[in-house]
């Protein structure tokens, strides 16, 4: 078995672990992508490579991991269950263990029609939870029909995601629940706006065994002024944050945004529940140092 | 007989018994009713004791049946506003269906008397006349719009865009729309004036017409929605219930109509046949003259000319409005029964609820009555 | 048809040519008045200061009168109204009646309640008749046209003014003008009031009063107010000069009272009726009048 | 259709409702021979459900006893059971709550609300019901709370009556506060205030009360807006307002404040009327705002609304309500008969595949269903809704069946392309209650007589149905126009909003087809708008010919020919 | 019951536009119920087309005909007679039924007049929506009467998925998450457990298309065969 | 402006006011605002208004009211009495309330000179030899007027 990986090595020690987003190229132009590497590289303890955000069509997240782990970074390979039935996703995983990618965020994956294919056939083979146990499975040398993998046995560090705000959040709590059965290793939450959001979630889940990375979204104007229409899954931005920035002047609103969000990720930190913050820069990555 | 079952634990229950009797037994050779009165109660009644198989002979003086009604619009706006104008169409088609009902048009009363719980009548007619017996007079004669020229300080057929409010009635269900009498253009501004000879003891009015404010208010609206550049305000003392859901008629009406709370002392001529109402102002502290292109007189209801006849012929009392008066058992004893606007200002649907009331005093007097 | 002849305070001493022109005509047309010497002011100056001293006086007229056997006629209308009014209340009230004649007693006289008042007008409108007047009429005046002013108290209150006239819509001037061959004016200040009563209190307010009607009497033309009360004349006509002044406008409305109208059209000459007595005359009214002959 | 052995009708009358009008209603069906059950609705008693049709309804109850038997507490006894009914009448009263939170003070002894006034001033309310607005004098009351309000009236106190301020105010209130006015004046000498918006007088005698009130020397203050503000001061209240005629500030401490009620439905009458599919008017009183419905009919056929539920009224009209249903209720009984059930509705067994669409769109619930469906002919007020939205055109109504105005459309096409038809061939679709009067009328007999009008009489605009439309269309119909009567006005509730509805669906198939859905043309109308009929039909024989127009840019399908 | 709609009218008459001796066909069961093709809707798709196409100046003769169900020969055999005079059926039954038609009328051109949609109920007068996803391997008794294969627009096992939105689908703000109801009503009535443990993939050998069902009693007849 | 407080106004002003010849009818107003629209002094000095006037009565404002300088303006054209639909006889009001300001010493000064020119000679012009020589002139008959009995009649 390899050893483990840096990152799951780190969510053991103490340390307040940032990781950031980043999707891939939809087409890859190395060029345009190795400014933010270089920012990151110094500033994230890892790197969530995501797998066609938001359904948007992009490079496969394993070719661009393996492009990213020769930039040496630290990857988290998102993993959806959209686009894969049960075959494609093993196999994929196989992939990425053959490349050296260790961590795996399984997420469900945001409904097709979100996306530039709308008219697509979304699979769902697989949910969430079972891929969960699909890894676990491949971790100890199975595939999910219980075949024997040949080899070494790949050793992921498994995440998924956990909606803390959702409403009503006892739901949430059933299938956070299960995902710490069907062996996840790390949460990474859906965007924190606001703490007293996570309430709820906590008074149901009190104590958290699996390390918990809250996301922190750096909102563009766009978004908190309502001109992209409506919320995306997961992205749910309260009146009371937009009328915050109602008056805020559009080349005040960047620097004012990520003040904002930097006394956020500061009340994350000290807040205690969190073993870290997963940063969604939106295209911001280059500003990464402004927030931590 | 009638049991009442009295249980402590069934506190509420009453279960009254009789003879069970399907029908009023009334033979209609016997039993005829007089219905003086073709409007929408005399109508109404008709076609009520029609239904029990009581034989009724309707008699009216205009040509055609219907008193009032027939001089009124539909109000509807967007919506229905309840006025109850279409209602004479179901009274008058139920009644064309009714099989034991003779209706006389062009007929006039001429003598009446009561003699021995029988009523015997002559009537004329054109081409003749006749005489009839009746075993139960139903009185529903209705009423006399109010002469507006008996306020002649809003000079009504004197100034041309001095019109009232049954004018208004009569030009929108004709024409469906409001011009000024004066050169036919469409009114900019509109003054309705309400308790025009009502609620006026000087006149010998002392009482409330109250239809006068639903046919205003209704009509208003109806200018409003066909015209919403109009300008409309009304002139009133106490704007009174009418109809289902009045405060949210109200309060839809208050949005679009001005209301001011007073009368205009008079109108004057002014400049392009504009009248000028003479008014105590919004502030109560100073009256002010305002033109309007057009001024309605809400006139309101007043007793029918008939009833100093029917006093006379009868003995009946009238009442301290100079209506027929409400002190029913007088009356039912000898067979006399009163629907209507007779009895005093009603609006539509009070005088047909009234209608099939005093049907069913009608028919359990025939049931009773001595022979 | 005999009247005690009222003059009341103001005719016999400032409005000489109402009182000459309206016996002039009254003998024309055959009705006899009769003055009674101890007439005096009819009551009404007293009324808002109080109302049963102004009773007892109006009662002490209606008693000398009672005496006469005669019928009253005034040529105020205020006079008029306030005897009638009177007469009224103390008709109706029985306790009025016995406290005013206790008052009474002290000029020897008793209030019974037998008489009528009658404004000399209303008893050639009513007594004499349209239609008898039209016979009369020698010189008929067409072409000029007048008009008329009814005044309030003439008609007013109509409880006890004896319904001559609806108050809205007075007609007896009108028709009295008319039937003389001159046209009578309508026009929209026909009701409004002289403004009299208030002359001595605030002769500012009534001269804006008196002045609403003169300006749209000025704006019709023709050829002058007709009156039939004193007081009236008081406004729109002695008043006339200062009213002038406040409006800053000349006006020039010819005054005249209804019984001079009529004297003309009878045949009588301008100076039998008093004309000269006018303030304001319509010159070219006399004139051509005379130059018909 | 169901056979004619399954009918019952049943010579019993449940009345659900207490006070006047029901007592009224109950002693009246009596004596014209009815077997009657009065329930009072109340904590005791409740309806549950009303089943069946007319003649027949089987009705639930539902009576809760308290039982003191038990230690420890009340047990409750439950009691539901199903009784039969050929009538019901709804006759309730309504609830009264002191306004006391509209004007935001709480009740103490100075502060009472119209109704405590009334019971203390007139515990013979009999009499006052009768139309007697003056009292007899009545002794000294024997409550406490009596004793306290007389103690309070005196020569020298102060009364205020609030009433008809944070509401538009009745009649009934402003009548009880006019006589409890008169009467405080008459027997006390207080010195009384009424605060209102409107002095509601339209009732009979109730202007001279009005006038009596002000001869007594009661003081009326009526507010356009905004009533008197309530300041408390201690123990008192103050009033603080304008006067509206003098428009200067005053003061009013009372030694008594007399607030008016919000009547109400009790939530009782409201669960029931809502179960039985029995209509409210927008402020939650009984019977929906439709004129149709008067004076006491409901959607239901064999149910009957009366009084005061429907709104407050003064107690001479609830007597009348009382006479009037059961005159109503006696007619209905009266129609019961042989000749009732004639099939002037029918349903096809063979045809109807128990979809159940009738019966959704029933406005009057008088379908039901065994093994297939049956329109009961006593509740059924024959509209013919259900008629035009079977998938199977399974039902038919006599006179308006689809074989019918087939015929009369082929009719139409038979006449073919006469030269008189130089004007634009419009089909009217109406209601007949509606545009069928106002089509007699006189003075649209010169459009009776136009033949390039096809005048096709439904008996509810709700019966258009767009396969008859479509027909019409194609067998040569220029244009079509639909009439219905107006909004909230139809005897059917829904019918003209359905033809509405279904227009648009029309427009719709129109429009695929090629056809400019200009041609057809949606109005209401009443009975008595001939001259809007003759106008709608000049417009629309404009826009008909603007559409025919050759060199118009709208698509021109003339039909010359029928397509067959 | 299976619900239908009517296909766009341009698509119906595109289809048979190169036919003459037309014959619409409705269905009396489901898609009569729902409003797609009964006869009245046959009635109507025949008038809109006779108007269309006399509009297009073009001859064709149009009929009608509703049958009882098209899903069965016998109803199917009862226009054999009659059809001969036709080129051209469209069919508004469900999919199965224009499919059955086709099969017993070979030497027919046969068309489909709506599109078949789904398994669902009458939730409201003219208003149709889905419950069943015809899986095959039924779990409502797990999932509390709720199936999250059909009401979950992602047909998840295992729970809602994070976007939910105050108990609201992601895909569609107006529609309750499927796993909420699951969830509420299974607290509700105390058995929240059973969706605790994790739900297996689903086993799609349930869905093998076509599918086939034989009564049990049939067995040996329809499956000899097949060996 | 502070409120008013009704209590301490005199709720019987208007019914000694309705015990006064003329006064009986005022209670029955019902605020229509007539009489103002029609006063031709209201629309001169908007200060006299029927209306209000009468409002002030039904309240009790007796004292604010009798000191009223507006009260004696009233021209008595009667037009507010003949127009208002209650009967109210406001012209014979303003007369009762006139005479219930001069039993309060409250009438402008200079009205009293009017009653005592009647005292004095029974009318309110003096007809002496001067007036009776011009009458002559003019051909009328003289006037002679006894008034002594004046004196007597008027005093209280």
């Amino acid at each position: 078995m390899p050893d483990p990986s840096k990152f799951a090595q780190a969510l053991g020690t103490d340390s307040f672990i940032v990781t950031c987003e980043l999707d891939p190229p939809k087409g890859f132009v190395p060029s345009l992508l190795d400014r933010k590497i270089a920012v990151l590289k110094n500033k994230v303890q890892a790197v969530v490579v995501s797998d066609n955000p938001r359904a948007r069509m992009l490079m496969a997240p394993v070719g661009f991991c393996r492009y990213l782990l020769d930039q040496g970074l630290e990857l988290i390979m998102t993993l959806t269950c959209r686009d894969r039935n049960r075959l494609a996703l093993q196999s994929d995983l196989l992939a990425a263990a053959g490349l050296g990618i260790q961590n795996i965020l399984a997420v469900t994956g945001d409904y097709i029609t979100w996306g530039d294919h709308p008219e697509g056939k979304p699979v769902y083979d697989l949910d969430s939870i079972q891929l969960i146990w699909a890894i676990s499975q491949l971790n100890s040398n199975r595939d999910i029909s219980g075949n024997v993998i040949e080899g070494t046995a790949p050793s992921f560090t498994i995440g998924s995601a956990v909606a803390l705000t959702g409403n009503p959040v006892g739901p949430q709590v059933l299938k956070f629940r299960k995902k710490e059965k069907a062996g996840v290793h790390f949460f990474m939450s859906h965007p924190v706006f606001d703490l007293a959001d996570v309430e709820e979630f906590f008074k149901q889940v009190v104590e958290i065994q699996t390390p918990l990375l809250a996301s922190v979204c750096l909102l563009t104007e766009e978004q908190i002024r309502g001109y992209v229409l409506g919320n995306y899954p997961g992205l749910l931005i309260q009146d009371s944050l937009s009328d915050k920035f109602k008056s805020v002047h559009s080349t005040e609103f960047q620097p004012r945004m990520i003040e904002h969000t930097a006394r956020l990720i500061e009340t994350i930190k000290k807040d205690g529940r969190f073993r870290g913050v997963h940063l969604m820069l939106q295209g911001a990555e280059e500003q990464i140092g402004e927030l931590i | 007989m009638v049991v009442e079952i009295r249980n402590p634990k069934f506190k509420s229950i009453f279960i009254l018994n009789h003879n069970f009797e399907h029908n009023l037994k009334v033979n209609s050779k016997n039993s005829k009713v007089l219905i003086i009165g073709g409007g929408i109660a005399g109508i109404t009644a008709a076609v009520a004791l029609s239904r029990l198989k009581i034989a009724v002979t309707l008699i009216e003086k205009a040509t055609a049946l219907g008193g009032m009604v027939p001089n009124y619009c539909c109000k509807a706006t967007d919506a229905c506003q309840q006025c109850g104008v279409c209602l004479l169409n179901d009274s008058l088609q139920a009644l064309s269906q009714a099989s034991n009902v003779e209706v006389h048009l062009q007929t006039e009363v001429t003598d009446l008397t009561l003699d021995a719980n029988k009523f015997l009548y002559t009537f004329s007619r054109p081409g003749g006349g006749g005489e009839g017996r009746a075993e139960a007079l139903l009185l529903a004669t209705g009423f006399t719009p109010f002469r507006a020229e008996d306020k002649p300080q809003y000079r009504y057929g004197i100034l041309p865009n001095v019109i009232t409010g049954l004018d208004l009635e009569r030009q929108l269900k004709e024409t469906g729309s409001v011009v000024r009498p004066s050169n036919h253009t469409l009114p900019t501004s509109i003054a309705f004036i309400q308790c025009v000879g009502s609620r006026d003891p000087h006149l010998n009015h002392p009482f409330c017409s109250r239809v006068c404010c639903a046919y205003a208010l209704r009509m208003a609206n109806l200018i409003k929605y066909k015209n919403p550049q109009t300008e409309i305000a009304v002139f009133y003392m106490d704007i009174q219930t009418f109809g289902k859901d009045f405060s949210l008629f109200m309060e839809k009406t208050e949005k679009q109509i001005r209301f001011i709370r007073t009368i205009p002392g008079e109108i004057q001529k002014g400049d392009n046949d504009q009248v000028w109402l003479t008014f105590q102002d919004d502030d109560g502290l100073s009256s002010r003259k305002q033109a309007f292109d057009l001024a309605i007189l809400s006139v309101g209801i007043m007793p029918g000319s008939d009833l100093e006849f029917f006093k006379d012929k009868l003995g009946l009392p009238l009442n301290g409005d100079g209506f027929l008066s409400e002190a029913n058992e007088i009356f039912s004893s000898k067979g006399i029964f009163l629907a209507g606007t007779v009895r005093g200002p009603k609006g539509i649907a009070g005088s047909i609820t009234q209608a099939y009331r005093t049907a069913e005093e009608v028919a359990a007097y025939l049931k009773t009555r001595p022979v | 048809m005999k009247y005690a002849f009222f003059l009341g305070c103001t005719v016999p001493v400032r409005n000489l040519n109402y009182e000459l022109s309206a016996r002039w005509v009254a003998r024309e047309l055959g009705l006899e008045l009769v003055d009674l010497e101890d007439f005096q002011c009819c009551g009404f100056p007293l009324k808002s200061l109080n109302l049963l001293d102004s009773l007892v006086v109006a009662a002490r007229n209606l008693a000398l009168a009672e005496q006469a056997g005669l019928p009253v006629c005034t040529l105020c209308s205020a006079c008029g109204g306030f005897l009638s009014e009177a007469n009224s209340h103390l008709q109706h009230n029985h306790d009025l009646k016995s406290q005013v004649n206790d008052r009474l007693k002290v000029s020897g006289l008793e209030y019974k309640g037998t008489i009528q008042v009658k404004h000399f007008i209303r008893i050639l409108y009513e007594e004499i008749g349209i239609e008898r007047i039209r016979e009369r009429i020698t010189r008929p005046l067409y072409g000029f046209s007048f008009a008329p002013h009814y005044g309030c108290h003439y008609i007013k209150p109509a409880r006890t003014a004896g319904g001559i006239d609806p108050v809205e819509d007075p007609k007896s001037l009108t028709e009295l003008i008319e039937v003389t061959g001159a046209k009578a004016l309508r026009y929209e200040t026909l009701l409004d009031c002289c403004g009299g009563s208030v002359l001595g209190i605030k002769e500012d307010l009534a001269n804006t009063l008196a002045g609403n009607k003169l300006s749209e009497v000025n704006r019709l033309g023709g050829n002058g107010l007709v009156l039939i009360c004193p007081f009236c004349n008081v406004m729109f006509e002695n008043q006339q000069k200062k009213i002038e002044k406040k409006l800053e406008q000349k006006l020039k409305v010819p005054v005249l009272y209804y019984s001079q109208l009529l004297g003309l059209a009878l045949g009588t000459d301008p100076d039998t009726l008093g004309f000269k007595l006018n303030r304001i005359k319509d010159k070219e009214f006399l004139t051509g009048f005379e130059r018909r002959d | 259709m169901i056979p004619q052995e399954e009918f019952r009708k049943l010579n019993r009358v449940l009345i659900w409702g207490k006070g006047q009008t029901a007592e009224e209603t109950a002693t009246r069906l009596t004596l014209l021979g009815y077997e009657v059950l009065k329930i009072n609705p109340d904590e005791q008693f409740q309806l549950l459900s009303i089943e069946g049709f007319a003649g027949d309804f089987q009705v639930t109850l539902q009576q809760t006893i308290p039982s003191l038997e038990k230690e420890g507490g009340m047990e409750m006894l439950e009691r539901i059971w199903t009784e039969k009914f050929g009538a019901v009448v709804f006759a309730p009263e309504l609830v009264s709550e002191g306004n006391f939170s509209d004007y935001q003070v709480a009740p103490t002894e100075k502060i009472i609300t119209l109704e405590e006034m009334q019971k203390v001033l007139i515990p013979g309310l009999d009499e006052f019901h009768q139309g007697n607005h003056s009292f007899s004098a009545l002794p000294t009351p024997a409550s406490a709370g009596g004793r306290r309000i007389f103690a309070a009236l005196k020569p020298a106190s102060y009364v205020a009556f609030l009433v008809g301020l944070t509401t538009e105010g009745n009649v009934l209130d402003m009548a009880v506060t006019l006589s409890a006015a008169l009467e405080i004046r008459k027997r006390f000498q207080s010195q009384i205030s009424i605060f209102c918006r409107q002095v509601k007088v339209a009732g009979e005698g109730l202007e001279r009360l009005y006038q009596a009130c002000r001869d007594e020397g009661v003081l009326f203050f009526k507010f356009d807006q905004e009533g008197p503000a309530l300041l408390r001061r201690g123990d008192e209240v103050v009033l603080q307002f304008e006067d509206t005629i003098l428009k200067r500030p005053f003061i009013l401490t009372p030694d008594l404040l007399v607030f008016d009620s919000r009547h109400l439905l009790s939530s009782e009458v409201r669960q029931t009327a809502l179960s039985a599919g029995i209509g409210m008017d927008k402020s939650g009183f009984l019977q929906s705002a439709n004129v149709h419905f008067l004076p006491q009919a409901s959607e239901r056929e064999g149910i009957f609304i009366a009084g005061p539920g429907k709104g407050p009224m003064l107690s001479q009209l609830s007597i009348e309500e009382a006479r009037a249903t059961a005159l109503s209720v006696h007619h209905f009984f009266q129609g019961l008969t042989s000749e009732t059930m004639n099939q002037e509705v029918s349903v096809d067994k063979g045809l109807c595949t128990l979809c159940l669409t009738c019966l959704r769109f029933c406005p009057h619930q008088a379908v039901g269903f065994t093994h297939r469906v049956f329109i009961h002919p006593l509740a059924c007020r024959r509209c013919g809704i259900c008629a035009s939205e079977c998938p199977m055109d399974a039902i038919q109504i006599e006179g308006y069946s689809d074989n019918e105005v087939e015929e009369k459309l082929m009719a139409l096409q038979e006449r073919g392309d006469k030269p008189e038809f130089s004007q634009p061939r419009i089909v009217v679709f109406g209601c007949q209650r509606s545009a069928g009067v106002a089509w007699e009328g006189a003075e649209s007999s010169k459009l009776k007589a136009q033949s390039n009008l096809e005048f096709i009489p439904l008996p509810c605009a709700g019966k258009l149905d767009p396969d008859h439309v479509l027909k019409a269309l194609s067998v040569g119909a220029d244009g079509i126009l639909v009439l219905a009567c107006p909004e909230e006005n139809c005897r059917s509730v829904h019918g003209n909003t359905y033809a509405r509805e279904r227009i648009m669906e029309i427009r719709k198939y129109m429009e695929e087809a090629g056809v400019n859905p200009g041609r057809i043309r949606f109005e209401h109308l009443s009975s008595n708008m001939e001259w809007y009929l003759k106008e709608i039909i000049k417009q629309f024989s404009e826009t008909l010919e603007e559409l025919s127009n050759p060199q118009s840019a709208i698509r021109n399908p003339k039909w010359k020919n029928g397509p067959h | 019951m299976i619900i239908a709609s009517r296909k766009p009218f341009a698509e119906i008459k595109k289809s048979i536009e190169l036919y003459e001796n037309i014959l619409v066909v409705g269905c009396g069961t489901c898609v009569a119920v729902c409003l797609a093709g009964g006869k009245k809707e046959v009635g109507l798709l025949a008038s809109q087309l006779r108007m269309s196409f006399a509009l297009d100046k073009k001859k064709i003769q149009i009929s009608e005909e509703t049958l009882e169900r098209q899903c069965d020969h016998e109803f199917l055999e009862t226009i054999r007679e009659p059809l001969k005079e036709f080129d051209c059926l469209l069919s508004l039954a469900c999919g199965a039924g224009v499919q059955f038609l086709a099969e017993t009328y070979p030497g027919k051109k046969v068309f489909p007049g709506v599109n078949t949609s789904f398994i669902g109920v009458a939730e409201a007068a003219g208003l149709w929506t889905e419950r069943c996803r015809a899986c095959g391997d039924c779990l409502l008794a797990i999932t509390g009467g709720i199936c999250p294969r059909t009401l979950c627009v992602k047909g998840l096992n295992n729970g809602p998925c994070g976007g939910m939105i105050d108990g609201k689908c992601e895909v569609d703000p107006e529609r309750p998450c499927a796993w909420v109801s699951i969830y509420e009503r299974l607290a509700e009535e105390g058995r929240v457990n059973q969706i605790e443990i994790m739900f297996p993939p689903t086993d799609f050998r349930f869905q093998t298309k076509p599918g086939r069902v034989t009564h049990r009693a049939y067995l040996r007849r329809y499956n000899a065969g097949s060996k | 402006m502070d409120p008013i407080d009704l209590k301490k106004l005199d709720p019987d002003f208007k019914h000694r006011l309705a015990r006064e010849l003329g006064g009986e009818q005022i209670k029955k107003c019902f605020s229509c605002g007539v009489c103002s629209a029609r006063c031709p002094i209201e629309k001169i000095e908007p200060e006299y208004n029927p209306r209000r006037i009468i409002r002030m009565i039904l309240l009790g404002m007796e004292e604010e009211l009798l000191k009223e300088e507006f009260l004696w303006h009233c021209s008595t054209c009667y037009t507010c009495q003949e127009s208002c639909p209650q009967e109210v006889d406001f012209t014979e009001v303003i007369f009762v309330l006139r005479n219930m300001a001069v039993r309060k010493g409250l009438a402008p000064a200079g009205l009293g000179a009017a009653r005592n020119l009647l005292d004095q000679q029974g009318r309110m012009y003096e007809i002496g030899d001067f007036e009776n020589e011009k009458r002559k002139e003019m051909g009328l008959p003289e006037i002679k007027g006894n008034a002594k009995d004046y004196r007597e009649l008027l005093k209280d």
